[in-house]
């Protein structure tokens, strides 16, 4: 892909490249099912999420580092995600928001709907929840940034070393 | 040779290669971008030429509207590629490439006997000022006329692109 | 119209062909295959039928007996619904379309034809509708068996009813 | 600088565009190359009027009057070639050989 | 002279086919060639769908010819799953098809179930699902309130009906403990009984509500631009809409008052007073303003409920296992969305035999095709904004 | 000490890299201001706080974070796009944008570039961008971003008209095109009282369009065209995008700000931070109608433009100009 990721940088400039990152996750919002609203109601008044830097502006997959997966994914639009994701530019991160997404939810014995959506698709931060709280997705992106703060790209992309997923709640 | 000479040469070569790309360019889009190309280079002749006013007019009219019209032209009418579709036979063009040639050494000889050694003094800008004295003081009627074109291919345009 | 008057008027449009049963305040006319189009044209275009209101058309599996085609209409002027019912074989049963009748229908008859299989003969566009057109077998049958739950037990602590 | 300089660069502009417009059988391709022609006019217009240090400018005024001219042309030769392309899905000008279609 | 084809970088549009050397004279119908057709594929992620629907247009311009709605993205199979659940996880199951109308889904299930066990319910429970029903009528119509202008790129009022939203939620999560499949409804019943202060609660909601809808009607009715982008547009005459099953405020708008709260009362919907709001004209504008409303007159309802509360049990008595008889019962209930009818048939099981849900989506998505032949391509976010659906209740 | 730096800005050389760097510096910090108060702004008007974490104060380092990490993203080109004109797109639409800041009067004797015809000049320049845009929308190889394209065309050369004509009422008025000129020709009310108020008004309707803002963004409708021309450009060629258009809010409102409100000049004191303010008033203008209206359809906007700004603003020319001739002041 580039500079960024073929070397491992020096630190300062890891920070500040990280810190860019962390504060700017455009986010594309694959909204599915019922957990589209509570992630609109995230990016809404009371819950805000731009305050943390996660910019609802990405219209397309193009602009976008960070996919949010909410809501049911079926067999029938599994191909869309794929190419959606593959759409997107590296580095990009993943949020799979709510049960059905996470591992199909109420819909686990359906015959139409796809067992999670990290059947298809790498998956960084798993929020389990049906639908989960509007916290628990502001949590699940804070320890994201937190994880983007002490990265290295290098390592993501070129080495492929993708750290175990967060679970949010998971330590609670 | 000075500096506005170099300045010159240099928007020439851009200019002329840009006009040669305009008809030899295998893809209408691209044409169109090198006619903005050939345009604009025009336009810095005309800078160099202390003609600012008419410079920018030709940014404005040429780049700003006329390009963007053909442009939208060709998006609407989904922009055919290649050279057969573009262009004459072999035949055709070499014909073309003929005649072009000879009204080019035709004209390059003949003002070349006529203005060979005549030189552009260095001038000032013509004032804005000027133009404008001149056009509405000497050439209203001529200006008029232009203004009737105007409103007569307006309403030609209209009548033409109407659906009904 | 209430239930009762319905199937009383029903029954004397149409005598015998209809086989009418009053459920839970819901008038239920089971006919056969081949008068389906005739009834249903009846309920559309009857004078004291009207039912210009297109509520919802559906299979049920009827295992043995076969595939049971579900149709009710509503009239918005007389505040009246009707079920019209009728069974068909479980292998290429097939029934008049009614799209043409309720352009509702439409919808209803492509999701009944991949769910349940069964043909609705006249229909303009019998595509799939909600699957994915590699999709194999007919889901809503009884013989359908969800292969997760045979690969996996339910993970809830109880079976449900228990 | 010499007053050659910019009439041979509008010679060569002419030229290309007489070229173009024998060449091409795609109408807005011809369209532009009459646009490369009329450019070409302007740059002497412009040239001789620096070389006369004419009082009138009257060779920009007439850069002018062509510019407006060609804005016209633009707007109607684009205004045919839409219709044409709208009754016949071609924009080859040699297809349109039919009078009444 | 066949002319090539433009398949190289940036021919988005297909060229034309070759066309004959010299001039093949076509048939009349072939030469009223317009701009050529150019098949569009909105969706399935687009975010005009809200959800995932896609629509196959085919374009004259930017005049739509053809408009095929490609459904299904979302199909769950809450058939089939309802066959295999008994009949309390049936409800926290179809809470979720329709997701910002979750009560009135359960009520639905609730209500069929009832009719086929001949359940009495008590009247305290009755009259707090009324309540619970509206306000989440309410809340269903405040999402659409916000997302239709944002269709059409305005894009605050979608932050102010969250704002009400969640203000809305914070007592229903007060009620419920959930914020938005509640799962509040049981056969013969609720899950619990209010708990301290919630009636006051929804007391003190009503006039703030009615207060916010007034800025909607200055800010998206009042609105020229709104105005302009939606009278007239995706006209829905009454006729047409029946044939189709349409319900809800969109058969409203087009000047039928059929509400099965008013024409068939189930709960105690005879016994409280509200109108059924129509519109004029069938159109988008119409369909909008019959939305905001129905919201005033789900406030008038709720206003009433609120006095009208008796005390008493919420719940009554029933087995360990629920069996409903054999036979097939009909529900009708009026969701936000419009009319919601479950038709259940029952083999005396623990499970139903077939659980058929008729949603309002459904019916009235199919009637796009219909609506979107012959506008222009910017009204077709116009219209379709202003058919209020929610995709998991079109694709159950 | 103050003569030897006077002598020293005498020299060409020296001034040029200096005006070079002034203006880039205005150009690279006005328009992220203006971001960063859009994001403000219309978080405040919609109940929100908007960014407050990047930068820790308020999150006023957001766009910073955002350039910082368009820098590092994956920059890809549709193997189907016209690569060389879907790279050379986003300059095409930048470099102008970047020019116009240096026609613009800052100051009394704060111009950049003077020009007799600098009111042409910046106007020229502002509608050259639309070719970038063309150029991306072609390119792509995407039929939302062609149909982006064609939009946006379309309303460019609806909208210019109307610029043009109420930019020349201005030009009639002060008796000059040049921008310098036009300033020091006005009071510091500027000519917001009296006729070309309307003017100001026609402007204002048609620099939104030229921007393709809300309530004209038809060219990138989001719930339309996913993002028009932009759809398919990613990392730093999508940031000069962002940059183009919010240099063109700065450039516009800057341009509107000399043309009708008396640019540089205030009630006292005189200087570039009265510009700087009446941009940023313009801006706030600009996001305002963002957050308060929805957009046009598009034969709705060409109808607007052609039936109601086209016809005021010929009237608004015949007007001012029989008040110049009959001297009746303004």
């Amino acid at each position: 892909m580039g500079l960024v990721d073929s070397v491992e940088l020096p630190q300062p400039i890891k920070f500040v490249f990280n810190w860019g990152r962390k504060y700017s996750l455009w986010v594309f919002n694959f909204g599915l099912a019922c957990c589209a609203i509570e992630f609109i109601a995230t990016s809404m008044a009371r819950h805000d999420f731009i305050r943390l830097g996660v910019i609802p502006f990405a219209h397309g997959p193009r602009q976008a580092d960070l996919l949010v997966v909410s809501g049911t994914l079926t067999d029938k639009m599994a191909p869309a995600l794929q190419r959606l994701y593959q759409e997107m530019p590296e580095p990009k991160y993943v949020i799979s928001f709510g049960s059905c997404s996470n591992c199909g939810g109420p819909y686990w014995d359906s015959y139409s709907v796809t067992k999670g959506v990290d059947q298809i698709i790498p998956v960084d931060v798993y929020v389990p929840g049906c639908p989960p709280r509007p916290e628990a997705l502001l949590n699940g992106i804070m320890k994201l940034q937190e994880r983007i703060g002490s990265e290295s790209l290098h390592q993501r992309l070129a080495n492929g070393d993708r750290p175990e997923p967060i679970v949010v709640g998971a330590d609670a | 040779m000075n500096g506005q000479e170099v300045a010159f040469l240099i928007l020439a070569v851009i200019g002329g290669l840009a006009g040669l790309l305009v008809v030899t360019s295998r893809n209408v889009v691209h044409a169109a971008l090198y006619l903005v190309v050939a345009l604009a280079s025009v336009a810095g002749v005309y800078l160099l030429l202390a003609a600012p006013f008419v410079a920018f007019v030709q940014v404005i009219i040429y780049v700003g509207a006329i390009v963007v019209l053909i442009l939208f032209g060709i998006m609407l009418t989904r922009a055919p590629v290649g050279r057969r579709v573009l262009d004459n036979t072999l035949r055709a063009r070499v014909g073309a490439f003929v005649v072009g040639a000879g009204v080019f050494i035709m004209f390059t000889v003949f003002l070349g006997g006529a203005f060979g050694d005549e030189r552009i003094e260095n001038q000032g800008a013509t004032a804005t000022e000027a133009l404008g004295e001149s056009l509405f003081r000497n050439y209203v009627l001529p200006f008029e006329a232009v203004s009737v074109l105007l409103l007569a291919a307006l309403i030609g345009a209209i009548v033409l692109a109407r659906r009904d | 119209m209430d239930a009762d008057a319905l199937r009383d008027h029903l029954v004397a449009e149409l005598g015998d062909a209809v086989e009418p049963e009053v459920s839970y305040g819901t008038l239920t006319v089971t006919v056969a295959p081949g008068e389906w189009r005739r009834v249903a044209e009846l309920a559309r275009r009857g004078p004291d039928l009207v039912c210009n209101f297109f509520d919802f058309l559906c299979g049920v599996d009827e295992e043995a007996d076969g595939i049971a085609v579900v149709l009710h209409v509503y009239s918005t002027s007389h505040r009246h619904h009707l079920q019209i019912r009728t069974v068909v074989p479980r292998d290429g049963g097939h029934v008049p379309t009614v799209s043409d009748l309720w352009a509702g229908a439409d919808w209803h008859e492509r999701e009944t034809a991949e769910l349940f299989g069964v043909g609705f003969d006249g229909h303009p566009n019998l595509a799939k509708l909600l699957l994915p057109e590699e999709f194999e077998g007919f889901p809503l049958r009884k013989e359908f068996a969800l292969l997760t739950r045979e690969a996996k037990p339910w993970p809830g602590a109880k079976e449900p009813g228990e | 600088m010499p007053l050659m300089y910019p009439l041979v660069f509008a010679a060569f502009l002419f030229s290309a565009g007489v070229y173009g417009v024998l060449a091409r059988r795609n109408a807005v391709m011809v369209l532009m190359s009459i646009e490369l022609m009329l450019n070409a006019v302007n740059v002497n217009l412009v040239a001789f009027n620096a070389y006369l240090r004419d009082e009138l400018v009257s060779g920009q005024v007439f850069a002018l009057f062509v510019i407006a001219v060609a804005a016209a042309e633009v707007g109607i030769g684009l205004a045919i070639v839409l219709l044409i392309f709208r009754n016949r899905e071609t924009v080859n000008i040699d297809e349109v050989d039919l009078l009444r279609w | 002279m066949a002319t090539e084809l433009g398949q190289q970088g940036g021919a988005a549009f297909q060229a034309a086919d070759g066309t004959g050397v010299g001039i093949i004279v076509r048939d009349k119908a072939d030469r009223e060639l317009h701009t050529q057709d150019m098949t569009l594929n909105v969706g399935p992620q687009h975010p005009a769908t809200h959800g995932v629907l896609r629509v196959l247009v085919t374009l004259d311009g930017e005049m739509i010819e053809d408009a095929q709605p490609v459904i299904g993205y979302m199909h769950r199979s809450f058939e089939k799953l309802a066959e295999y659940r008994d009949y309390r996880q049936i409800i926290a199951l179809v809470n979720r098809h329709d997701w910002v109308s979750s009560i009135c889904n359960e009520l639905g299930v609730a209500l069929v179930v009832e009719r086929q066990m001949d359940l009495e319910v008590p009247e305290r429970a009755t009259w707090i699902r009324m309540l619970m029903a509206e306000w989440t009528r309410v809340l269903n119509h405040l999402m659409f309130v916000g997302s239709y202008p944002l269709e059409l790129g305005a894009i605050t009022p979608m932050f102010y009906a969250f704002r009400e939203r969640e203000e809305i939620q914070a007592l229903m999560e007060w009620i419920t403990g959930g914020r938005l499949h509640l799962t509040y409804c049981r056969v013969g019943g609720l899950k619990q009984d209010l708990p301290r202060g919630a009636i006051q609660m929804s007391r003190d909601l009503v006039p703030r509500m009615r207060e916010r809808l007034k800025e909607y009607e200055d800010l998206v009715l009042g609105n020229e631009i709104f105005a302009a982008r939606t009278k007239g547009i995706g006209v829905l005459p009454a006729d047409v809409a029946c044939s189709y099953g349409v319900s809800g405020a969109l058969l409203q708008a087009a000047g039928v008052p059929e509400d099965s709260r008013k024409t068939e009362p189930y709960l105690f919907y005879d016994q409280v007073e509200f109108d059924v709001p129509t519109g004029r004209n069938g159109d988008s504008y119409d369909r909008y303003a019959t939305l905001l409303a129905r919201i005033r007159e789900s406030l008038r309802i709720i206003e009433q409920v609120n006095e009208r509360i008796p005390p008493g049990p919420v719940n009554v008595k029933l087995p360990k296992v629920v069996r409903a008889p054999q036979g097939h019962a009909y529900v009708r209930t009026e969701a936000p969305l419009g009319q919601l009818s479950y038709y259940m048939v029952s083999h005396n099981e623990k499970t139903p035999w077939r659980f058929k849900m008729r949603t309002p989506s459904f019916n009235n998505v199919s009637s796009l095709p219909y609506l979107l032949k012959g506008t222009l391509l910017p009204d077709m976010i116009a219209v379709m904004g202003s058919m209020f659906f929610i995709v998991g209740d079109i694709d159950r | 000490m103050i003569d030897a730096a006077r002598d020293l800005l005498d020299n060409y050389w020296v001034l040029m890299p200096v005006k070079v760097l002034a203006v880039l510096a205005i150009f690279l910090t006005f328009p992220l201001v203006v971001g960063y108060m859009e994001h403000k702004v219309m978080a405040h008007m919609q109940a929100r706080l908007g960014p407050m974490e990047a930068g820790r104060f308020h999150g006023v380092l957001q766009l910073v974070a955002d350039g910082i990490k368009f820098v590092q993203k994956e920059s890809i080109i549709p193997k189907a796009a016209d690569k060389w004109v879907f790279a050379l797109a986003p300059a095409v639409a930048l470099i102008p944008a970047i020019l116009v800041f240096g026609f613009i009067p800052y100051g009394p004797d704060l111009v950049p570039i003077r020009s007799d015809v600098g009111l042409f000049v910046t106007l020229a320049l502002s509608s050259v961008s639309v070719i970038g845009v063309l150029m991306a929308a072609w390119s792509s190889a995407n039929k939302y971003s062609l149909m982006g394209g064609i939009r946006a065309a379309a309303q460019l050369i609806a909208y210019e008209l109307p610029l043009v004509l109420a930019a020349a009422a201005v030009a009639m008025q002060a008796g000059s095109a040049d921008l310098a000129v036009i300033v020091e020709r006005q009071g510091w009310w500027g000519y917001i009282v009296g006729p070309l108020v309307i003017g100001f008004f026609v402007y204002g309707t048609a620099a939104l369009a030229e921007l393709t803002r809300p309530p004209f963004d038809m060219p990138v409708a989001d719930s339309e065209l996913v993002f028009g021309h932009l759809t398919e450009y990613t990392g730093l060629r999508f940031a000069f995008f962002l940059l183009t258009e919010y240099a063109g809010i700065v450039s516009q409102s800057a341009i509107a700000a000399t043309l009708f409100l008396g640019g540089w000049k205030g009630p006292f004191l005189d200087g570039p931070w009265w510009l700087a303010a009446k941009v940023l008033a313009l801006s706030f203008v600009v996001i305002w109608a963002r957050s308060t209206y929805p957009r046009l359809r598009e034969d709705q906007l060409q109808s607007f433009a052609w039936l109601r700004l086209v016809p005021v603003s010929l009237a608004l020319l015949l007007v001012v100009g029989f008040l110049k001739v009959y001297e009746v002041g303004i």
